[in-house]
């Protein structure tokens, strides 16, 4: 298992490396520039004025090369100041955003704390809410309950968040002021008050989230109960006199999870990748809207690097779920 | 997705030799199908609801011939624009209804009804086609990756990489390269429809092609492959004849899914401004701009919102009743 | 009290609901089990012997079935009556396990792979006993001593894909004995193990029922079997009870027909004793039989040389090559037009890698393959698919050789359309013709297999490997997953084309009395070697090999009167054939004991 | 009484990336550096000059301004005070225009300093700004949001290359303004507190601001006037419908403000055939087919109803006009007339002018070339609602548009590679709206100059988007440099917005205003489009009894 992991981890140091290229040549094949913002009233010659102080005048592969240094050997480096007091990367140049001139590791690690609380908890809350409703909807295929819950996932799945972000706003928000429309990222959780504020603001967009979560996990949850609800051993369970509770919850759930719990951490980049839409109807300003104002003002070192990091984290969760198989299911070895 | 257990064979002949079950008289392949699926109450339901939707917006407008582009003009479009559908007189004798628009007018007094079928024809459209190209990738990619040892680790970390790649910039680069030569063979909406079907195509596809890999992996150390390879069957007919059919459901799931996808996608693509002329509506665009007026308005998003709910849910039911209808294991039940 | 019977089935009916309405699974079907009886439950497939047990468990209402009518009367420890057909699932679960056991058919799937042997075996005694962890634990070691499981220490914290197929299956024993139930139910127990393994297991069952005095309920389809261990005999058939009576006389004096053709399908080992060439059996109810022996020709149809296969075992961080499984080593053989070599001996020996490497459906290591003057070995990948116009496998699964998604018209003509042999009206004469030879109606052609019964299934298997007119097929364990009856006529029709077109078979098999009926030449094969090759009444007859000896003596005879003990049982665990890269294998070396009889030298490791 | 009203929230649509507005130069980053950082003088809500950091506003008269036009001086207010209580000096004001002039710098707001040949200190308090020839308008440097002065301590260390990488300054520059940086989190949320060293001890009157961006501008209006979590919401960019719908929720008002901002359409003068080969699409090489025919375009103005335009997109926010410079009203011509839509009168006008539909498929020819034309703009509601009723109304004289709209950070991107920007216009008309800074409109009437054509060999820059070229215009527009005297100015002025007009570079549609909202208890809002908007937010207080 040890050999396995190291690797696939060296393997995918050139995976990363190819997909970082991908993705630099396509974003420099993206029409667009950093300077889309600034008003019409600055005139062009400014404007390339500008844009030259961002280095944008130097050829390509010079840039790539630049940012491939800074992100593996600068920002390490700067980490390791960060935690250790040393100084190995002081007056070394780190990758800086164009739009607001500063580290962009700085600003990724402002932004992630939101990014988790929301996002993370969405994902946390719909795979509770989302194991018991396949448990249940497998156990008794077919019932009122199993219908119901296809259909409402089906409805979850196909309702866009931009949609049912705004209605709840409007529900909530607006018609009964129950929760806060605009989310609050400098909120600190210090005592009881600001722990339910913090509540009240996260609970419609974690609803928003859940529900097209939940959506997916609980099919996947439910086919694969089924598939071992048939399986011999849990005649033999049964016939051992356990109750049906041993049975389905000890025996059957243990080898429907192997494959959910890989399907779950394969889902885990996303939380990282932020949920565009729904941080942007909800004002969260977490990752995905991070991405997506770098996106629109072409701020190129800052698409570059998250996009980036969520490629890492792909491949990281894919070598993850991988590793997580062979922990939960005993008969796969990895050599 | 495990196999499917081999259900008890009926009780056999004996003792004479070969002695045949009562046998049923010989029936044609599609003839089981369709008589699987009739009995099947969800697809049949599926199957009812969604080509109504179809034909209401392909054949709807040849009954409800108003231009969903038309602008009232003068003093009519102060009169006309925002008129509430008819429904609304029932609670409210102030609301503005008129029995020309059933379903009300927009802002400008464009005719929503004529819009929701004109929409629909686009979305479904995209919906179906978007959604068959990844399969069609993901498909191809899985079975290939599964298939052959040498592709699976280069294929793999294809996946990955289109996992990680940006929606956003990828279709800034695509049409800047491609919309000017599309739009000169297609024409401006036949151009923009290829484009965005390809895009929502070609970044959708990692799914299924993960699913169908494991699907293929699992299939290939079945021993009718090998019977197959034995016989002398290439690996082309392999493919075709022995893996597809068996890796149908999942692939099945991943296309009710994509159809929803596909539409909302483009929905978003269009809100970014990269989707359709702006006078080109689509479900998705319809609800877009009708979140808005939520309040004041709520038909406006909440009929587009409910036609695609209604498209995706019968699609998923429909899949479910021709996957069970297609698998012969299941049909002989 | 003693001849109290602990279990009485009466006019037990069974009913499943399908989507075409309900299927009865058993009907009417009444016998009892007195304590400290072995009644044995026999039938071919799917005439309700599972059904009935389940039914007694109550557990057929877990797999969609209702008890629709009978009693299941059962006599608790204080010596009350209950009639479990309507008790409630709460008392139902203090019985199972506690006072009925059961084993399953399946050793494989039985047990949950994702827990430890010793965690299951705990639980029915923590749940029923309500036992320490501690004291759970010791109690398992007890059990798992008693089933003679080697190192138990060991196996307690060990998962059950870590064990053999027959440790599995005497888990599962220890399992269903744990609490010490008045009835143990078995439902063919031993049906997917060696004969080796089978004839242990037996014997346990055996010895544990006399220690105890538990009475049994065993199930199976093998009469062989049946007369190792019965005291008394119930034949079902088709959901019903046709016959009941003491072994003896269902042996001797057989009274229903279907007891009778069953009987008269299995092959006994013995019987072809003194007979020159393999000639058909005679089954019931079929009239004409042509009977005469099938003598073949001399003329060498394949020869194999110095065949070795192995497989790579990679690991490390290169995945470079850290050992290989030796599954073939050094295998030197000859098969003669129109005849018959079989190979048989244990699961995991090599013999279906044998039979793949001929055809090269796995890439043998080195040797020599010669197929009427093809030198196999040497041809390209589409010199090779010519090659395998003349020679074509039977698999051993004919749940898995067949496509489930294809119509077996097609499957049949699927060789034909490779080879472009032919098409249109003379492609569907052909199969129809196939079809005919197999001894399958025609109208079965636009059919699913799941819509087949087994031995249906596998004809479909044979008409699809003779659709190319093959002189060689291999045919791998082809009836180990039959039944009885099915097993006689699909062995039948094998002789008979045989006989008709002069085909040779590579007959693989694990079953000592089927090879002596249907073999010319007969090989055994134990890890990788052949330890033994010859004619079949020299090797049968005369076995020299000690493993062939041993393999002898473990074969279950179809007569109740001659029964094995343990004592006459003596296997060593087979040693793995895994070896490191730098292992190099002795050459083997045979000595000529009888004509055309060889006996391996070299040190086999058995 | 300074920090006794508590908290103030402002919300923009879109985040502050930066608090430096040398180094962005959008409107989100000026407006919110705008608490912080000031300038010498600034526009008042009226557009006049008003001293800021200054005694008073130097003219020829009081003297500040010399007779030959050619330096201004300014007298800083003695006793002002950074935040962090070091003395506001001369010596910062240079170190400002020292910082927005290095070439390395990418100054965004260097064409304030555009002919300044010096800054000099005669002593702490004074500042002399010397121009290299006469101006007529000597107040640019210094003056307005966009030309603050920051702290030459803190920014020393910043010149040239190094501006980028002086995150702390940037994100927390030291000002004079009322408020000072807490935390500034790029993109998301700025929190500031009140200057303790502000030069009215009494103001501002809240002790903290929340500065959040981010969202749309319908959430940030439902913000403010439905559930009232926040202040003060930025430029809410809505149909009047969808304001009137959230006004009634009742938390909170839209204001008003009009500037020169104008929503118009631009008419291609040049051919952006796709047949053309590429570099000589829409240049000056090939002149348009049919637009640059008076008839087409009159009519193509003629057809449109600008005040049912303004109803459906603006409401409140948009006047009807037909000038390229609505504003200020010194400068607005009078001469035209076109609040009424004429259908029939357009028609006539290209039926008059041989411009018929000779295939009969409704569509008009001119030799031979049917009147398609491509109709671009960015993505927008109110402007794609725009475009829908525009292309029915050409529809009816006979002219058929295909719509495209093109996502706002393309369309206004710049990037030459692109076939998407406005300024390559292939296309045969765009609509979007331009303002130009402060009140005087010399150098905005700049941009029709011929030269200013973006074409190939300028990388596609250039702000004459049309390609119009007329050396009359490029004549009287040299004159007009020329020209000191506001009302002399004024009249050349309204001459080349007719020439332009007339002469059928652009279509103007709607003179847009810019529409905040402010919660009903937030007392002391004047909305300011001349300056940042946030200009008197020292001035803001908590109305009583809230
Ligand atoms: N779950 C089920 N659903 C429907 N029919 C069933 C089911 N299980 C069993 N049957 C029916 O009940 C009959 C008896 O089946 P049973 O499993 O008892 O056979 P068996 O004698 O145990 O055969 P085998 O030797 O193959 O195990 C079969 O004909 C089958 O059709
Ligand atoms: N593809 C493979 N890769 C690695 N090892 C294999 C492979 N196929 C077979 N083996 C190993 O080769 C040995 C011989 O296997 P083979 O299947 O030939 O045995 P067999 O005699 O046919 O057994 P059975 O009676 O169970 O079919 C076994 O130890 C098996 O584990
Ligand atoms: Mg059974
Ligand atoms: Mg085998």
């Amino acid at each position: 298992m040890l050999t396995f992991t190291i690797r696939r981890l060296v393997l995918a140091v050139p995976t990363l490396l190819f997909i970082s290229l991908v993705i630099f040549l396509l974003l420099e094949l993206a029409p667009g520039d950093p300077m889309a913002q600034v008003p019409l009233t600055v005139p062009p010659e400014v404007k390339e004025k500008m844009r030259e102080a961002l280095g944008l005048g130097q050829p390509m592969h010079v840039r790539f090369w630049k940012w491939i240094v800074q992100f593996f050997w600068i920002e390490p480096q700067v980490l390791i100041d960060h935690y250790l007091g040393t100084s190995f990367s002081a007056g070394d140049l780190r990758v800086i955003s164009w739009q607001t001139r500063s580290p962009v590791m700085d600003i990724v690690i402002q932004r992630l704390p939101q990014t988790l609380w929301v996002v993370g908890t969405a994902y946390v809350v719909a795979t509770l809410i989302a194991i018991p409703i396949g448990i249940y909807s497998a156990y008794r295929q077919y019932s009122w309950f199993d219908q119901a819950g296809t259909f409402v996932s089906m409805i979850g799945f196909s309702v866009p968040p931009f949609f049912s972000g705004v209605l709840v706003i409007v529900i909530f928000s607006v018609q009964l002021g129950w929760f806060p429309s605009i989310y609050d990222t400098t909120l600190k959780v210090t005592d009881w008050d600001s722990f339910m504020a913090q509540l009240r603001q996260m609970i419609m967009p974690v609803t928003v989230l859940a529900l097209q979560i939940t959506a997916q996990t609980s099919r996947f949850m439910r086919a694969s109960m089924l598939d071992n609800l048939n399986q011999d051993y849990v005649r033999t369970a049964r016939a051992k006199g356990l109750s049906e509770y041993s049975v389905v919850m000890i025996h059957v759930l243990r080898n429907s999870m192997i494959p959910v719990v890989t399907v779950i951490a394969l889902g885990v980049p996303a939380i990282f990748g932020g949920a565009i839409i729904t941080e942007q109807v909800f004002k969260v300003n977490g990752i995905g809207q991070l991405l997506i104002t770098a996106i629109q003002a072409n701020d190129l070192p800052m698409v570059q690097t998250l996009t980036f990091i969520f490629a890492v984290l792909i491949v990281l969760f894919n070598l993850i779920a991988d590793v997580l198989y062979g922990v939960l299911d005993p008969r796969i070895r990895y050599d | 997705m495990t196999e499917q257990k081999a259900p008890v064979p009926a009780s056999g002949p004996v003792p004479s030799a070969a002695g045949p079950i009562p046998s049923k008289p010989p029936r044609s392949q599609w003839a089981d199908v369709w008589d699987q699926f009739r009995h099947h109450k969800g697809a049949m339901f599926g199957a009812f609801v969604f080509i109504f939707i179809v034909a209401g917006v392909y054949l709807g407008p040849l009954v409800w011939r108003v231009d969903p582009q038309f602008l009232p003009q003068g003093r009519d479009f102060l009169n006309l624009r925002d008129t509430r559908p008819i429904w609304v007189a029932l609670y409210d004798s102030g609301a503005k209804v008129n029995w020309a628009y059933p379903l009300g007018t927009d802002n400008l007094g464009r005719d929503t009804l004529a819009r929701l079928m004109f929409g629909g024809r686009v979305s479904i459209a995209v919906g179906l086609v978007a959604m068959l190209l990844s399969l069609l990738l993901g498909t191809l990619v899985g079975v290939l990756a599964g298939f052959s040892r040498k592709l699976d680790g280069p294929l793999m970390r294809l996946t990955d990489l289109f996992l990680a790649l940006p929606l956003l910039p990828l279709i800034l680069v695509a049409s800047l390269l491609f919309r000017e030569s599309l739009s000169a063979n297609f024409g401006p909406e036949g151009g923009i429809f290829i484009l965005v079907v390809l895009l929502i195509g070609i970044t959708s596809w990692m799914h299924t092609a993960r699913i169908v890999r494991g699907d293929v992996l699992a299939l290939k150390e079945r021993e009718f492959v090998l019977a197959a390879r034995s016989i002398g069957t290439s690996n082309s007919k392999i493919i075709l004849r022995h893996m597809l059919p068996n890796i149908l459901s999942p692939i099945m799931v991943s296309a009710t899914l994509g159809i929803a996808t596909a539409i909302i996608t483009e929905s978003a693509l269009s809100f970014l401004g990269f989707g359709f002329p702006p006078d080109f509506p689509t479900w998705g665009r319809l609800l877009n701009d009708g979140v808005d007026r939520l309040v004041s308005y709520p038909e406006r998003p909440i009929l587009p919102g409910i036609l695609i709910s209604l498209t995706v849910l019968s699609v998923n039911y429909l899949g479910d009743g021709l996957r069970d209808a297609l698998d012969p294991r299941i049909r002989g039940r | 009290m003693l001849d109290h019977p602990i279990a009485q089935i009466r006019e037990l009916r069974v009913e499943f609901q399908t989507k075409d309405g309900p299927v009865v699974g058993v009907e009417n079907v009444s016998f009892s089990v007195n304590p400290g009886e072995t009644v044995c439950i026999v039938g071919e497939s799917g005439s309700g012997k599972s059904v009935s047990s389940l039914s007694l468990m109550r557990l057929v209402e877990y797999g969609g079935g209702a008890i629709a009518g009978g009693q299941l009367i059962f006599d608790r420890k204080e010596g009350k009556d209950v009639d479990l057909a309507n008790v409630e699932q709460d008392m139902m679960r203090q019985i199972r396990g506690n006072e009925i056991g059961m084993i399953f058919q399946e050793p494989m799937t039985a047990l949950n792979p994702v827990f430890t042997v010793g965690r299951q075996l705990t639980e029915g005694l923590r749940v029923h006993r309500g036992m320490s962890r501690t004291k759970a634990e010791a109690r398992a070691l007890e059990l798992l001593r008693e089933v003679r499981i080697p190192e138990p220490e060991r196996r307690l914290r060990q998962f059950p894909h870590e064990l053999s197929g027959g440790m599995r299956q005497r888990v599962v024993i220890a399992m269903a004995m744990a609490c010490q139930p008045r009835l143990l139910i078995a439902d063919e127990p031993t049906t997917a193990l060696d004969v080796t393994i089978q004839a242990e297991i037996l014997a346990l069952m055996d010895r544990l029922k006399r220690e105890t005095g538990t009475a049994v309920m065993f199930i199976t389809h093998d009469m062989a079997v049946v007369a190792q261990m019965a005291d008394r005999v119930v034949v079902m058939f088709r959901g019903n009870k046709v016959e009941e009576g003491p072994v003896e006389q269902i042996f001797e004096n057989p009274q229903h027909d279907y007891t009778k053709s069953l009987l008269a399908a299995v092959p006994k080992l013995g019987e072809m004793r003194g007979k020159a060439a393999p000639e058909p059996m005679k089954l019931m109810g079929v009239e004409n039989q042509d009977l005469s022996p099938i003598p073949g020709t001399n003329q060498t149809l394949l020869t194999v040389k110095n065949l070795t296969t192995r497989f790579a075992v990679k690991g490390g961080f290169f995945r470079r090559t850290v050992a290989n499984v030796h599954a073939v080593e050094d295998v030197s053989f000859t098969i003669n037009k129109g005849q018959t070599l079989s190979l048989v001996g244990e699961s995991g020996c090599g013999k279906s890698t044998a039979g793949r490497s001929i055809l090269r459906l796995v890439e043998p290591l080195s040797g020599e393959v010669n197929l009427d003057g093809v030198d196999i070995m040497a041809l390209d990948p589409r010199g090779l698919r010519r090659a395998r116009l003349d020679m074509q496998m039977i698999f051993q699964d004919p749940f898995a050789s067949l496509n489930p998604q294809m119509q077996l018209v097609d499957q049949v003509a699927e060789p034909m359309r490779n080879y472009n042999i032919a098409s249109g009206s003379e492609l569907s004469d052909r199969v129809a013709g196939l079809f005919d030879r197999v001894h399958l109606p025609r109208s079965f052609m636009r059919r699913y297999p799941h819509e087949m019964s087994g031995g249906q299934r596998q004809r479909i298997a044979i008409a699809r490997a003779l659709a190319l007119n093959p002189k060689l097929i291999v045919a791998d364990e082809a009836v180990s997953a039959l039944d009885v009856s099915v097993q006689a006529q699909v062995l039948n029709l094998m002789m008979e084309l045989q006989a008709e077109l002069g085909l040779s078979y590579l007959f693989i098999s694990h079953d000592m009395a089927v090879v002596e009926r249907v073999s010319h030449y007969v090989g055994v094969m134990y890890l990788g070697r052949i330890v033994e090759l010859g004619p079949r009444a020299s090797v049968f007859e005369n076995p020299r090999h000690p493993y062939t000896q041993a393999l002898m003596k473990a074969v279950p005879i179809a007569d109740p009167r001659n029964r094995k003990s343990e004592k006459d049982l003596n296997f060593k665990p087979i040693p793995s054939p895994i070896h490191g890269p730098g292992y190099t294998p002795e050459p083997s070396a045979f000595d000529e004991v009888e004509p055309g009889h060889f006996v391996l030298t070299t040190d086999s490791g058995y | 009484e300074r920090g006794s009203d508590g908290n103030v929230s402002i919300l923009y649509w879109q985040a502050p990336s930066i608090l430096n507005p040398f180094l962005s130069g959008g409107t989100k980053d000026v407006e919110s550096a705008s608490l912080v950082i000031e300038p010498l003088a600034r526009y008042n809500e009226a557009g006049e000059l008003v001293p800021w950091l200054v005694e008073e506003i130097p003219t020829v008269e009081n003297g500040g301004v010399s007779e030959d036009l050619t330096t201004i001086t300014w007298k800083i207010t003695p006793g002002l005070k950074w935040s962090d209580g070091t003395a506001f000096t001369s010596a910062d004001v240079k170190f400002t225009y020292d910082y927005c002039t290095h070439p390395e710098g990418g100054c965004a707001q260097v064409t304030k300093f555009e002919g300044v040949e010096s800054v000099e200190t005669p002593d702490d308090l004074t500042v002399v700004v010397n121009f290299s020839e006469p101006t007529p308008f000597p107040y640019g440097p210094f003056v307005g949001g966009e030309s603050p002065i920051i702290q030459a301590a803190q920014f020393a260390d910043c010149m040239g290359a190094k501006a980028p990488e002086c995150t702390e300054q940037n994100f927390n520059p030291i000002g004079t303004g009322p408020f000072v940086v807490d935390e500034f989190r790029p993109n998301d949320v700025i929190t500031m507190s009140a200057n303790p060293n502000f030069r009215d001890p009494d103001k501002p009157a809240f002790a903290t601001l929340t500065f959040k961006g981010g969202g749309d501008a319908t959430a940030a209006g439902r913000a403010v006037m439905e559930t009232g979590e926040f202040d003060y919401a930025w430029n809410l960019q809505l149909a009047p419908d969808v304001i009137a719908e959230m006004q009634e929720g009742g938390k909170g008002v839209p204001v008003a403000g009009f500037g020169p901002l104008l929503e118009r359409i631009m008419i291609n003068q040049t051919d952006p055939s796709p047949n053309l080969p590429e570099g000589e699409r829409s240049t000056a090489k090939h002149p348009h087919p049919f637009l640059t025919d008076p008839a087409v375009y009159k009519a193509m103005s003629m057809a449109i109803d600008r005040p049912l335009l303004v109803e459906v997109g603006y409401g409140q926010a948009g006047k009807v006009t037909c000038n390229w410079v609505p504003a200020p009203e010194a400068f607005a011509s009078t001469s035209m007339t076109c609040d009424t839509q004429d259908i029939a009168g357009a028609n006539k006008m290209l039926d008059d002018a041989g411009i018929v539909d000779t295939d009969g498929d409704g569509i008009r020819e001119k030799d031979g070339v049917p009147l398609k034309i491509l109709y671009q703009t960015s993505t927008n509601a109110v402007r794609q609602d725009f475009q829908a009723l525009i292309k029915q109304w050409w529809s009816e004289i006979g002219i058929e548009a295909e719509l495209r709209n093109v996502n706002a950070s393309v369309f206004f991107g710049g990037d030459p590679g692109s076939p998407d920007t406005f300024q390559k216009f292939y296309a045969d008309v765009e609509m979007y709206a331009n303002t130009f800074n402060g009140t005087d409109p010399q150098s905005y009437l700049g941009n029709m100059l011929c030269d200013k054509a973006p074409r190939p060999e300028t990388q596609w820059q250039g702000e004459n988007i049309s390609r119009w070229c007329s050396e009359e215009y490029d004549a009287l527009h040299a004159e007009l440099a020329q020209t000191a005297g506001l009302e002399a100015r004024a009249e050349i002025a309204k001459r080349l917005n007719d020439m332009v007009i007339e002469g059928g570079a652009m279509i103007p549609l709607v003179h847009r205003g810019r529409l905040s909202a402010h919660a009903n208890t937030l007392g002391g809002v004047i909305l300011n489009v001349w300056d940042s908007e946030l200009w008197n937010v020292a001035d803001w207080y908590r109305l009583e009894g809230s």
